[in-house]
């Protein structure tokens, strides 16, 4: 393969975005692991799905998006809310339901939002994002001003009706929007080679008349070169286009672990060999893009980013109970 | 003034909603021909038969500050898209703690009396009426429909319209000018003193019916309409409880857990009106079967001035039937 | 092509099957036609979606069912419930809203089922009938007698999710179930060519990885040799199978035509000219299976049928206002 | 007699009737493993995340002689099947003028109190009591799970069952031997003489731990469980609220067109419990909002022995609180 880029012995625009992107991923795995952790700690009241193993894909996507794209999350949202620039002090805040999170404490993990920076939310309904998401591609073609939505699912989000009904009206009506297929080889514990019928999610997506791509989604240079591809196809006016990310969950399927994982041992333990961001930090460091101690001290940096986030989230006062008369409609 | 159907006027509403606002889109699985003449084909668009993907839509161009109009035609297709109304639609200003606005109107036909039997005759606003987040409109009048499409069409928040099929030929008397009815405001559309008779949609103009026939027995009723479900006018409805002593509550929805339900609660937790009530409050309502096809069986089903008269004169034990 | 059957000057089992089909497709003709006109006549209190124009795929696909085999019908359910050898006086009876017809008259032309001879019933819902013969089917499988369902649907069922998810679930089951799927070109006023991204169901349908075919269905014969092809399949245990039959509703959506027809006039004029009867007819002719003589013997046989269908039904009582009562729960 | 959770009675329920009923069919997202230990892949069906499928094909094997559950694990995710609910199962025996049965399960489980936000804590089981041709069952204990599921799973009908989340490991005395409850009787968990107070699933324990406290000021509370919302025993309650004269009813579900309201509005027009009643019916609901993440208000949006404990004293104004 190709090094990831040319250098002259400083670090240059292109490390620089690549060394962003390292700092991207790592940020998404600290926040998911410490949020797991303060879960276990009794510190958050709800449950969080972590994005752990998964990091490539929100990063590598997101990396290509220019302010003014859209992205729909789901369930496992805060990989793609960090990668499309969600604040972690109110995204830890909000895990912690409190007043001072992204939702003043009445969403959860479940339910982050970003609006001012085009993060229309995680959704807690597998395979609901999707049309919603087929509404911010059509606001993007009606402002005419080239700008995209993405909306990242799951493998089991494409056995929802949903799914389907969505890709068929982005095609029909060429909408800017790319389906970003977070492939992690499982709903729950339900494998997708047992509930997609053929296995093949690229077949089907063609069936839907766009263009398509599968791509290992623990490489993130991989995942950013087929997004690009795919999002310069999408903001040219092509309609949309689908990408399968094969990647796989680290953890349960959700923390506190209330359901028992029944996933082969040796395939977590294979995928964990596979993990993304030791790969590509072994990437960066072969070709000479960073060194060991500047990674300790993206290392250092992440981990202060993530203390902070806590401290922010437990320090932060809870909502008042009448809060909850608030916000039921918009004024 | 000028009287038009009561259908024409809704088309008048979002005809001239489409013309004050230029993010207004229409999406929906019929052709809307006028509509998209004066405003092209990217703003009035035909869907595919995929309700939950365009109420979806709906959704996204509003959190993309749009505003969508998703023409269901009838009520019981909603129910395919039910996830997106009640899972989304309802609860994504809230949970998401107010940063966004979805102003979004989501129009459904409904009622029975077309023989259309079970499948195509449900009024289901009650369910709806039960998931805080949306609000809900059930014009009566041509000059109600106008004026409440044009209210929800300036609202911030998923609103659902809920018109009665069978008014869409009734005509009534509309202002030339521009005018909004507001939201949560019943309207007393008829002034009586001996008994409120609170009418749901069609059955206003059967409870008004039945009021002919009751005058003449020396029984003055007062017909109120809410127009607007949720918000509801909870201070109105008591009010002309208040004063009557006397309340029948018709509805064509099945009763069990009708809205019919709810106008009976709140009349009667309020202990001041419940401390001026001279009888037992009663609902007249749709039976609780699905609704059948043969017209016999469905005028069976569904409440008409006939039976409006009959509960208000079961209230009055002394006046002859 | 080759002549339909070899015959000997009188008629063969397979000559009496093909004149059967014949009767049939007609039987469904005049019983919509008659049906449209007493709507017209206010006879009956609602609506008719007619068969007409699609006579031959009902007729050639049930031609091929067999006894405890199951058919699950759409709001355009005459043809179906004909072919599948429903009584047409207690059809008509039905849809004059008679308490004699086959739901006592609560369910009206939209609503006709016969369970005792495997017809689960018409559906107003667009796609709802898919899932439900998904379970018909899987019934089918647990009984373990070679016994297969049939789902009738029309291209627009196939822009709902419900489509999507069964298409799957009988898939990935291997559910004795032949989706049958009349593409008419339109679902009310909209093209599928629209309304379905590519255009073509038949790829769509390959992608939850089932055989397919795409036949004619306006000639009676392709359609019956294309469903006994895929029911054999199914049968043997091979999975489910999906056939789009190419076809053309003649009249408006429903009768009355409250809702303006805007196909192309001269689109339906020249379907018209591909008239699966007329086809069949001359076909039949030609091959000399039939003489004129005997064909107007079976529009006589044909016409005393749906005349005595529409005097049953006239002179049937209707319901007492207090059957609605009745059958809402089973004991 | 024997002590056991909630859960493993439901679970016990189900095998139970695996064992007597070899045409009963599990399909749910959820591998159910012990289930499928002992009665096989055939019948124990792992279904893809496809709600509308599953509980259509639970509507099929029905019609063609099986028995299915399909467990939507949540009530939330059962919107996405909501037309093959509302619009097939509950419909289906009447369109077709009864010829076929349709026995199926539908399981959900539901309610608030987990912090598990707005879409996965709705109780929607007023919004199916609106739609005839469904039975609703609501059981509170662990005997009453296991005897209404059982009784669920010999009926004829579609029925669905709400369990809510946080009774799942409330443990209860179960008997040894078979038996069922029946459907459409109430139950008087607790006998009183001054306030009937209806409360419906998990607020049963709450209203219990009310009474306690209500004794100790002098009140006897009835408490009454309706165990079962279609069909409602009207009978026993108004029985019950003619003794006591005063009535509240204690809901977890949001207040509007709530079963509270049904149970409040056929006690009132019900002219000779009305004449009976000492003061105004009150209800004790979930607040009209999504329910939100963070417990301070989430427990503040659903009612509890507190909220209970102050309803019923305001009906007695002259006791000290
Ligand atoms: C409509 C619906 N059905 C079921 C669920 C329960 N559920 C939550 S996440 C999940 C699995 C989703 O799998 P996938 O889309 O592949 O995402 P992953 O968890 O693997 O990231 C399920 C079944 C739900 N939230 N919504
Ligand atoms: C869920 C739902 N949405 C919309 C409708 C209204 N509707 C009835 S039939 C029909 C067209 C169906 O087209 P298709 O499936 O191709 O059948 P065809 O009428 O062409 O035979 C529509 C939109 C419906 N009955 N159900
Ligand atoms: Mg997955
Ligand atoms: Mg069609």
């Amino acid at each position: 393969m190709d090094k990831l880029t040319k250098r002259d012995g400083k670090v240059t625009r292109n490390n620089a975005g690549l060394i962003n992107m390292y700092r991207t991923m790592l940020t998404i795995r600290r926040f998911d692991e410490r949020a797991s952790q303060e879960v276990r700690n009794g510190a958050v009241p709800g449950l969080v799905h972590p994005y752990i193993g998964q990091e490539a894909i929100a990063t590598g996507v997101c990396s290509n998006l220019i302010e003014g794209d859209r992205i729909v999350s789901n369930h496992r949202g805060h990989g793609h809310l960090i990668a499309k620039g969600a604040d972690t002090r109110r995204m830890m805040a909000e895990v912690f339901g409190k007043k001072t999170g992204y939702c003043k404490g009445k969403g959860g993990s479940m339910h982050i939002a970003d609006f001012g920076i085009g993060i229309l939310g995680a959704n807690g309904i597998v395979g609901a994002g999707l049309p919603i998401a087929t509404g911010a591609a059509l606001a993007a073609r009606l402002d005419g001003k080239g700008k995209i939505a993405v909306v990242f699912f799951g493998d089991g989000a494409c056995q929802e009706g949903e799914f389907q009904e969505s890709m068929n009206l982005a095609s029909i009506w060429k909408l800017p929007l790319l389906f970003a297929c977070e492939n992690n080889m499982y709903g729950v514990n339900t494998s997708y080679t047992y509930a997609i019928a053929g296995g093949d999610l690229v077949k089907r997506a063609s069936a839907y008349d766009m263009p398509t791509a599968s791509v290992d989604g623990n490489d993130v240079i991989a995942v950013r070169e087929a997004a690009r591809i795919a999002i310069e196809h999408v903001r040219a006016g092509g309609g949309p286009y689908f990408v399968e990310f094969k990647t796989f969950r680290w953890s349960g399927h959700f923390v506190p672990e209330a359901i028992p994982d029944t996933r082969p041992k040796e395939e977590i333990e294979a995928w964990k060999k596979k993990c993304p961001i030791v790969r590509f930090m072994r990437r960066l460091l072969e070709d000479g893009i960073v060194t060991r101690p500047e990674l300790q001290k993206i290392e250092d940096q992440v981990m202060g980013i993530i203390d902070e986030a806590v401290v922010y989230a437990r320090e932060s006062p809870l909502p008042a109970p009448e809060d909850a008369l608030d916000d039921v409609y918009s004024a | 003034m000028k009287k038009i159907a009561y259908a024409r006027a809704a088309a008048e509403a979002v005809q001239e909603e489409f013309r004050r606002d230029n993010k207004l889109v229409y999406l929906a699985t019929d052709l809307q021909p006028d509509l998209r003449q004066e405003f092209g084909e990217e703003r009035v668009r035909v869907t595919p038969i995929s309700e939950s993907a365009f109420v979806g839509t709906a959704i996204g161009l509003a959190g993309s500050g749009y505003r969508a109009i998703a023409d269901l035609r009838m009520a019981t297709f909603g129910f395919v898209a039910m996830d997106q109304m009640v899972n989304q639609a309802a609860k994504i200003t809230y949970m998401f703690g107010g940063q966004a606005r979805f102003p979004m109107l989501i129009r459904m036909s409904f009622g029975a009396g077309m023989h259309w039997a079970a499948q195509h005759s449900i009024s289901p606003y009650s369910m709806y009426m039960n998931v805080p987040g949306l609000k809900i409109i059930l014009p009566t009048t041509a000059y109600d429909v106008k004026g409440l499409l044009k209210s929800a069409l300036r609202d911030n928040n998923p609103v659902i319209s809920f018109e009665n099929t069978l008014l869409g030929q009734v005509a009534g008397d509309v202002p030339e000018e521009d005018y909004t009815v507001p939201f949560g405001r019943a309207d007393v559309k008829r002034v009586g003193t001996d008994v409120t008779v609170v009418a749901l949609s069609r059955m206003l103009h059967e409870a008004l019916a039945a009021s002919v026939a009751l005058e003449a027995r020396g029984i003055s009723a007062e017909v109120v309409d809410p127009r607007t479900l949720v918000p509801l006018d909870r201070e109105s409805i008591r009010r002309s409880v208040k004063k009557t002593g006397r309340l029948v509550v018709v509805d064509e929805a099945c009763r069990t857990c009708s809205a019919a339900a709810e106008v009976i609660s709140l009349v009667v937790e309020d202990e001041e009106t419940y401390a001026r009530l001279k009888s037992a409050p009663q609902r007249v309502c749709g039976l609780d079967v699905p609704i059948p096809y043969s017209p016999p069986m469905e005028q069976y089903a569904i409440p008409d001035r006939g039976k409006i008269l009959e509960a208000v004169l079961s209230l009055f034990p002394r006046v002859v039937k």
